[in-house]
């Protein structure tokens, strides 16, 4: 009932936002709020509880439809609902200005409502039907900017289609074989499944996921959606709605397939879990460095959303305790991340007038101080500096792939790191440091509505990044009901069986070095305070307009790693669609027009009947 | 001798349906391709009088008591044939009103170039 | 041209192959009677009317007949609606040349006059007798039509009152569907022969197959004639 | 007990009697197929739970059933015939204020006659009177397609004349060899005598007619007419061949094939006949630029899905093949309908000149985004679950052949996607050009697409209001022996 409660106020609540918009935008606005602030409770309500509900039947599928509650759909629901609800407040000022703010609403609390509705499904066919509600609600919202997006949107839903279509097919397929959909029954049934026909499910799963997951291969939808929708959405997609892709890859992998039926597929270095490790890393270290080419901020971050994903995978593919439980983490500390990123980016377009292009902006750490503060939490948390939350999962993945001997994978991971520092430094840089450009000067801090969620998420940042057992003992659930050893978890870290982290000494090591820091520049010769418009070079006058060193900031590099991301998968994909147009157009001429043809093919067709019967004896 | 007798309403009903089938294929004017498609009318009609036909039987109708009820022939094909034939002549004053039409907007009848429509 | 020649008969040989192989399996000239015993030994008792073949049009498939009707009917209308609109056009432009062009020659004319009311008296008798008789509503029908065919030629000016058609025309297929619905309520069967069956081989028998044909026979005659009024190019 | 013959005599009735209120006054007509069809749906829903419990067959004439022409009112009958009484009465109420072009009595006529064609072709259980009610139906809309007597439209009109004539004469050559076997026309009879010939010869027989319906059921080869017709008709008059005609030529193949001939042999080539129209359809559909041809072409490949659900033929399998045959009646309806308000109100049928009608027409293009979402198979719309069942149903065969089949159909659902998916975004998210003038709907035209759109999303969040009839009506086409016993006695 509880479960039906939340889904219904979800759907119902959406519905709800866009009559009352029909009437009045204040007070739509602040039932958007109290919707999503609603639906928040009621997950957070339903913590540590275990429900299990058929909700609607098929008879004549023979299908019934139920829900249900574990830690791992809590625990995504909860990322669900909370960055669902930030991204409204945070759409409260952002889309003021647009057309249609009650449709963007709606499709907003809608696909939030999906997204639930996939976590909390507890058979494949309402897991289906929630994933393509939340696909083309998702295309509606990526397309809703138009211009640029439309093309976006069109990628997006095509690819999406083409997974869930494969997805589809598995399910099906599942429930011809079994004649049930039900997570539970088919995890016991698939146990004496033929190695074959599992490794073609997961393949199938793996297409379907992977496209919302944006694999490597299967990514290249997502930085247009992410680059062209509007920026508090693209909060939601990176965070969350691929993250959904994620849970797939957790549902199907441990909580249906099984760990010990995962190790029989293949042979040798041949087996599933490898190859997938492998796509992880590539889709981590491909990605990582395409991000340093771009000058479009949300086109950066959209490409660190691919690279993070893949950290993900990489984490749940070693199929270790620790391997999965750092990968789960991992998901919950980049939607922190990535939708703060995207707010400070949503933030910036709203003050600059929907600027992205990361040489025109600069210098606006005085103007918008506590954006730059989001910032740059957000940025040390994608990096995974110590005391921010990615810290404790990326190590948990450095860990488990030197534990478990995988020497290339982990020097894939680091490279990984490398290339996330130097993008994002170029990101926060040329936001927000150097030269602030005449335009700008004007600029103010957002209003609060949209500091609350950045500040929210930045604070997240930090407590996750200190105590990073609040979530690990919902994971250690999580990997407890896969049938996976569970993660031995302190508030603070690590026990020492595994490897010793306590990131309270971290913090008081930091404590201390911040301090003695603090001391010596403080003790050292004071600097002086400039203006930031006040920018001489060499005693000449500034040219007006761009006089930055950061414009074009990694020339060099470009011309050395350029050549090599450029992004093979999507000239494969155009080609394709390209190829097909052209087939298409040649089939199409089956229709010449004239009828003596048209009568020509009747007949042919009578006679072929004729002549297979006689000839071959149908 | 017999085999001809015996065929031969056969062959002329196959032949004017296989004739109006070619006039329709090969045939590029309009009005041509719809006198075919009243030759395949026709070769039908035709079919089902022979169908009904009974040798040596005379027509359905008890005017005179003279009449057997064993020797007539089956009047069903016959009631078919009526309702084929309105039919067929419905169809037939529909095509040329259509291509009354055509002509008046194409000023030709050749189908090659009626061609306003493909694809 | 050639290749689509060589092809449609390549095409048109199979297809003639496959009728001789059905052929041979229907003989022709055989008794192959089935359903159609019942209608020759039961037909005069049980509608009344001597013509075996009118039973079966009216009685035994007198949907049928009711399709029919209703076909020649979406075809006087279909045309209608396809050539609707160039005739008032049409109208103003043939005022002019009518007077030179069309006119018939007095033979035409005088010899029209009077075959006219006795064309109209064939297709009565015709459609009347239907039961009797070979003939019936269809064929009365076209005759009635072809009289109006010869006024037409002979005073190609003048043309029949479209309304009046189409109100003969609808009310004589109402009579047709309203017999057919009067026999649902007065004996529990769509198009059922309530009247009494009379004696046979007398006009007045064979309960509702006489009214049905004169029906068939307005609405026919009226249809055809309407036809050939949109052929023409006139009417209102 | 209301007699099932009334669902064919009211409408003729009214459709003749059109002539005569237009005497009485010129507004009425159009009034008149609303009424007819209204009452026709009132008749067939009451109809509904009788027929469930048991069929009901009505012979006119009052004979008993080999000797005279019957109705079988079986499940399949009363579906098809309340979807198409339901879809005529909507898209009479759409052409209220839709058809303004004269001769609009003439349109009317028709209109409903093309209607008492469709449900007489549902109903009949007499072969020959199948061809009439198929030739009531194909004629009348002949002269529909050519309504609006411009180039196109008689082009058109003129192609699906020869087409269709050709077609009707394969049927009638189908008949006639039937009778020559077989010395009756009675559906039912013919079924239970059908062993009693040579199958070999039996076929050429089952090829006239598989063609003759085929033509109008659209299948591949056979298929050229439709896009011409369909987009230059009138858009309610394609709503109404969409939605309706093409079924009825699915339905006769179906009958054919199972019901009389019981010709299981070919069912997989139709199944795949059915696949190759789908993706033929598809690929075709894709490149259009004119809304009402790229609708057309969707269609085709829509029906292309139905075929190869019906070549399944498990229960299932043409359970799914119905439900598809509902929810692309309802979808394809609305679709037409939409697209030919919009077309009417922007004056050109290019997919760019649709460009940002969501802003203008938001009603209109809403319910055509919920249509175009239902075809592509989304949840939560009828679609999805119609599609969903006919994914089910090829993959429980368990044959590796169903199996790749399948995995096409799904392929050609990708292309489906991309070209709905393209017009739904022209329709909201681009800029549209010279749309000040545009407003939205009026009553007679939304009145149909709502209610359509609605039916949709009932349907789809809640399939059980019509899955216990389409039960029965696979029910009623696979058991061949149940369907002569009801006609005939016994069984």
């Amino acid at each position: 009932m509880q479960l039906i409660t939340i889904l219904v106020v979800s759907f119902l609540g959406a519905g709800i936002v866009y009559l009352t918009g029909k009437f009045s935008g204040r007070v739509r606005d602040i039932s958007a709020v109290l919707v999503s602030l609603a639906v928040v409770i009621l997950v957070g309500l339903a913590y540590n509880q275990k429900i299990y509900t058929n909700f609607y039947s098929l008879p004549f599928l023979n299908l019934s439809l139920s829900l249900r509650l574990n830690y791992l759909s809590w625990f995504f629901a909860i990322i669900v609902a909370g960055i669902g609800f930030l991204s409204i407040l945070f759409s409260l000022e952002y889309i003021k200005d647009y057309q249609g703010v009650g449709f963007y609403y709606f499709m907003m609390l809608f696909v939030n409502a999906g997204m639930l509705g996939i976590v909390l499904s507890a058979d494949f066919l309402s897991f289906y039907i929630f994933w393509e509600m939340m696909s083309w609600g998702t295309y509606l919202l990526i397309s809703y900017k138009g211009g640029k997006a439309v093309a976006a949107g069109l990628k997006y839903i095509i690819m999406s289609v083409a997974g869930s279509l494969a997805m589809l097919f598995a399910i099906v397929s599942l429930y011809a074989s079994y004649g049930t959909l039900k997570f539970s029954s088919l995890a016991s049934l698939l146990q004496i499944a033929s190695p074959g026909y599992i490794l073609f499910l997961l393949l199938m799963f793996v297409v379907g996921f992977g496209v919302k997951n944006a694999i490597w291969t299967l990514h290249t939808w997502l930085p247009d959606a992410h680059a062209e929708a509007v920026s508090p959405f693209s909060a939601v997609l990176t965070g969350v709605l691929v993250r959904m892709g994620m849970y797939g890859f957790l549902l199907i992998m441990y909580s249906i397939v099984g760990l010990s039926l995962l190790h029989k597929l293949g042979y040798g270095l041949l087996n599933f879990n490898y190859i997938l490790c492998w796509i992880g890393a590539i889709t981590i270290v491909i990605p990582t460095f395409t991000a340093l080419l771009q000058n479009d901020s949300k086109r950066l971050l959209a490409w660190h959303g691919i690279g993070q994903g893949g950290y993900m995978v990489l984490g749940i593919g070693v199929a270790t305790s620790l391997g999965i439980a750092g990968g789960i983490l991992h998901t919950l500390n980049y939607a922190v991340c990535g939708a703060l990123l995207f707010f400070v980016v949503g933030a910036i377009e709203h003050r600059t007038g929907g600027v992205r292009d990361l040489n025109e902006l600069g210098g606006l750490i005085k103007r918008m101080p506590v954006t730059f503060i989001a910032g740059l939490a957000g940025i040390s948390g994608l990096i995974g500096v110590p005391l921010t939350n990615s810290f404790v999962s990326k190590w948990m993945i450095y860990k488990t792939l030197i534990m478990e001997n995988y020497p290339f994978l982990a020097f894939a991971a680091f490279i990984g790191t490398w290339g996330t520092i130097l993008s994002v430094y170029k990101f926060l840089h040329n936001i927000f440091l150097g030269q602030l450009p005449e335009k700008y000067k004007d600029v103010k801090e957002v209003p609060l509505t949209m500091q609350i969620p950045m500040i929210l998420l930045s604070l997240a940042i930090i407590l996750f990044g200190i105590l990073p057992g609040i979530p690990l003992k919902v994971i250690s659930g999580i990997e407890k009901s896969f049938g996976v050893e569970p993660l031995s978890t302190t508030m603070f870290g690590m026990p020492k069986e595994i490897g010793e982290l306590n990131l309270i000494n971290i913090l008081a090591v930091l404590l201390v070095a911040g301090i003695v820091v603090y001391l010596i520049f403080s003790l050292s010769a004071k600097s002086r305070r400039v203006n930031q418009d006040d920018n001489y070079a060499a005693g000449l006058f500034v040219p007006r307009g761009k006089y930055q060193y950061s414009a074009r900031f990694y020339d060099q590099a470009y011309r050395i790693i350029g050549p090599y991301l450029h992004d093979v998968v999507d000239d494969f994909y155009y080609w394709l669609v390209g190829k097909s147009k052209s087939s298409f157009q040649i089939v199409r001429q089956i229709y010449t027009g004239n009828i003596n043809t048209y009568a020509l093919y009747i007949l042919l067709f009578l006679t072929l009947l004729i002549f297979v019967k006689l000839g071959w004896g149908l | 001798m017999s085999l001809i007798y015996n065929w031969m309403y056969y062959i002329a009903s196959g032949g004017l349906i296989l004739i109006g089938m070619y006039i329709i294929l090969v045939k590029t004017n309009l009005i041509k391709i719809i006198i075919g498609l009243n030759f395949i009318d026709t070769g039908v009609n035709i079919l089902l009088v022979c169908i009904g036909y009974v040798k040596g039987r005379t027509a359905p109708i008890f005017s005179t008591s003279r009449i057997n009820p064993t020797n007539v022939v089956d009047p069903v094909p016959q009631a078919l044939v009526l309702t084929a034939i309105v039919i067929g002549v419905a169809v037939l004053a529909l095509a040329l009103s259509i291509a009354i039409k055509v002509y008046e907007h194409n000023k030709t009848l050749n189908v090659t170039k009626i061609r306003g429509l493909k694809w | 041209m050639r290749t689509r020649k060589i092809i449609s008969i390549i095409i048109l040989l199979i297809l003639a192959g496959g009728f001789i192989l059905t052929f041979s399996q229907i003989p022709f000239g055989k008794d192959k009677i089935n359903v159609a015993h019942y209608y020759i030994s039961k037909g005069i008792e049980e509608t009344g009317a001597v013509n075996i073949v009118t039973s079966v049009v009216l009685n035994y498939r007198g949907f049928d007949t009711l399709g029919e009707v209703t076909v020649l009917f979406i075809a006087a209308i279909g045309l209608g609606a396809v050539l609707f609109t160039e005739k008032r056009v049409q109208k103003h432009a043939s005022k002019s040349k009518d007077d030179k062009t069309k006119k018939a020659s007095l033979i035409l004319r005088t010899g029209s006059n009077l075959l006219f009311p006795l064309i109209l008296l064939f297709g009565a008798y015709i459609f009347v007798h239907g039961h009797l008789t070979p003939g019936g509503g269809f064929q009365g029908g076209a005759v009635i039509a072809s009289g109006f065919l010869l006024m037409y030629l002979a005073f190609p000016k003048q043309s029949i009152n479209k309304k009046s058609l189409s109100v003969v025309e609808s009310l004589s297929g109402l009579i047709f569907v309203g017999i057919g619905l009067f026999g649902l309520i007065f004996s529990g069967y769509f198009l059922s022969n309530f009247l009494p069956k009379g004696i046979p081989n007398t006009l007045f028998s064979a309960g509702i197959i006489p009214i049905i044909y004169i029906a068939v026979g307005f609405k026919v005659g009226f249809e055809l004639t309407s036809v050939i009024d949109d052929l023409l190019g006139r009417g209102k | 007990m209301v007699n099932p013959s009334l669902l064919i005599g009211l409408p003729l009735a009214f459709a003749f009697s059109i002539p005569l209120f237009g005497l009485i006054s010129k507004k009425i007509e159009k009034y008149i197929p609303i009424i007819a069809l209204f009452i026709n749906m009132v008749i067939s829903f009451m109809l509904i739970p009788q027929i469930l419990k048991k069929p009901i067959v009505v012979s006119i004439g009052g004979w008993s059933p080999p000797f005279c022409i019957n109705l079988v009112v079986g499940p399949l009958g009363i579906l098809l015939a309340t979807l198409i009484s339901g879809i005529g009465f909507l898209v009479s109420i759409y052409a209220v204020s839709y058809i303004k072009e004269e001769p609009t009595e003439k349109y009317h006529i028709l209109f409903l006659l093309l209607m008492v064609g469709a449900i007489g072709i549902v109903l009949t259980g007499d072969i020959f009177n199948l061809f009439v009610f198929f030739e009531i139906l194909c004629i009348s809309s002949y002269a529909l397609v050519a309504y609006y007597k411009d180039k196109e439209g008689t082009e058109a009109a003129m192609k699906y004349l020869i087409q269709g004539s050709v077609g009707s004469s394969f049927i009638l050559i189908g008949v006639a060899l039937l009778y020559g076997f077989f010395g009756t026309l009675n559906m039912a009879d013919i079924a239970s005598r059908i062993t009693s010939a040579n199958p070999t010869y039996l076929f050429i027989t089952l090829a006239f007619l598989i063609t003759g319906f085929g033509i109008e059921a659209a299948i591949f080869p056979l298929n050229a007419w439709l896009p011409d017709a369909h987009s230059s008709a009138p858009s309610s008059i394609s709503a109404i061949l969409s939605g309706i005609a093409i079924k009825t030529g699915v339905y006769g193949v179906a009958r054919m094939v199972y019901t009389i001939f019981n010709a299981n042999s070919i069912l997989l080539f139709i199944a795949f006949l059915g696949l190759l129209t789908l993706l033929i359809g598809e690929m075709c559909a894709f490149r259009q630029d004119d809304i009402k041809r790229l609708l057309a072409y969707s269609s085709i490949g829509q029906i292309g899905l139905i075929i190869f659900a019906l070549g399944i033929a498990t229960s299932l399998g043409v359970f799914a093949s119905l439900f598809q045959i509902v929810s692309h009646a309802l979808a394809k309806a609305l679709l037409f309908l939409a697209a030919g308000y919009m077309i009417y109100r922007v004056g050109s049928k290019s997919i760019a000149s649709l460009n940002g009608l969501g802003k203008k027409m938001p009603l209109t293009s809403f319910a055509f985004t919920i249509g175009s979402f239902s075809l592509i198979g989304l949840p939560p719309f009828a679609g999805f679950v119609s599609k969903l069942s006919i994914v089910y149903a090829a993959m429980q065969v368990k044959k590796p052949v169903f199996l790749a089949f399948i995995a096409i159909a799904l392929i050609a659902t990708i292309i489906e996607a991309g070209y709905f998916f393209k017009i739904v975004q022209n329709l909201y998210f681009k800029e549209g050009k010279n749309l000040d003038k545009i407003t939205e709907s009026s009553g007679y035209i939304l009145i149909p697409i709502a209610i359509l759109a609605i039916l949709i999303i009932v349907i789809g969040v809640h399939p059980q209001f019509i899955t216990g009839l389409l039960k029965a009506s696979a029910r009623e086409l696979l058991e061949r022996a149940g369907y002569i016993g009801w006609v005939l006695g016994g069984t």
